[in-house]
């Protein structure tokens, strides 16, 4: 399946680019997190440590042992600081 | 009854504040947060907001409707902006309105608490000497316990 | 750094937000409460405001020290209605700014308590059935053993 | 000693007037509701209940027990309904 997956804010800068379109068989989060390290130095550098990122399925947040089946965008960011 | 909006451009507190009290009929206690851009360090330049259009929009609206099943309100209010800010400039604003100032001041907090650390701005800092993402502090993810 | 007004006319709550929250170097959190003449029985006709000249003044300066030596606040401004108001009339604001929302949102609500039950001022009801005085509410008095 | 009593609210009303000037030796706020009680129904009527009644000595919250020396105004009310 191709979905998108999108990067914000240090996640953003460390990858290069905001979004892209990735082909995964991976059947959750976490796969294709595993994946997406295997890429290239900075895909491994922004995924060293996920304790310290966030990620949304759809706009809603979810969590790294999540299913993709189904999902179509896929967003990883740090904790968010609004307000 | 609720309002969202998410922009880059500044709005005018006060102008929202008396829009928005007009408009709730029965409301005996209306309470108003504005969050301003603070020059902690003495040397920011600006702060950079950024934001995950369309999540943002929809996580603002699930914790507006969750302020509302908690607390009677007769309207809530959230502005927040994206963006370039300099030092002074309004960041966001959050009203809510109820006949009484116990749950007007409570939906306010909590909505202040979840926007926080559950709508997607991350903020970043612009100095002289360089930039730096601003980290969430622990006190903040703290806070959601209370609710 | 704080205003205390006690004053028979109208207020503009946005135009007295903006003015304060512009004289707020280095906050970073603007709080404001106001209060509004409900109708609660469909048939009040005005609420008439009765206080203390000179009492109410220095108690509400002593409320207004006593929040600044709690929180760590830039500005704290009261004002504060009397005389007869009609259904939908602002009675009372409070506006406190400080670095942090949590100070500035406790300090707000330290100061509506302390209004409620320490100034001097006495609301009676007129109805077209005839007028009553409002009697004090025991989770009013019981709100200040919160601080 | 000559002290300035005011009454605010239902005082006010059921006294019938807003302040006046009273002559008296009372030597605490207790003694001069005493005093006031034996002058007119009015005044028994007003302060019958004092627990339902706020007293203040020169414009500060004080009780009813207080001492009198010195004090120059005496407020009666009921409870406060501010805000």
């Amino acid at each position: 399946m191709t979905v998108n997956v999108l990067y914000f804010a240090w996640v953003r800068e460390r990858i290069g680019l905001p979004r892209e379109a990735v082909e995964t068989e991976a059947a959750t989060v976490s796969e294709l997190v595993e994946e997406l390290k295997t890429r290239e130095d900075r895909y491994a550098a922004a995924f060293a440590d996920v304790t310290a990122l966030r990620v949304a399925l759809d706009q809603e947040l979810s969590d790294f042992e999540a299913p993709l089946a189904g999902v179509r965008e896929i967003a990883f960011f740090p904790p968010m600081t609004g307000g | 009854m609720a309002e969202v909006r998410v922009q880059a451009d500044s709005f005018d507190a006060g102008a929202e504040l008396n829009r928005f009290s007009e408009a709730q009929a029965g409301a005996g206690a209306v309470v108003s947060f504005t969050g301003v851009v603070r020059d902690v360090s003495g040397g920011l330049e600006a702060m950079e907001i950024e934001h995950y259009p369309g999540m943002t929009e929809s996580a603002i609206a699930t914790i507006v409707d969750e302020s509302k099943a908690r607390w009677p309100l007769t309207g809530a209010l959230v502005i927040h902006r994206h963006g370039r800010l300099e030092p002074g400039a309004q960041i966001m604003m959050v009203a809510t309105a109820s006949a009484h100032r116990v749950a007007a001041f409570e939906a306010a907090e909590f909505l202040m608490d979840y926007l926080k650390s559950r709508a997607p701005f991350w903020k970043k800092e612009v100095t002289r000497e360089g930039t730096g993402w601003v980290a969430a502090k622990d006190e903040d993810e703290a806070a959601l316990t209370r609710w």
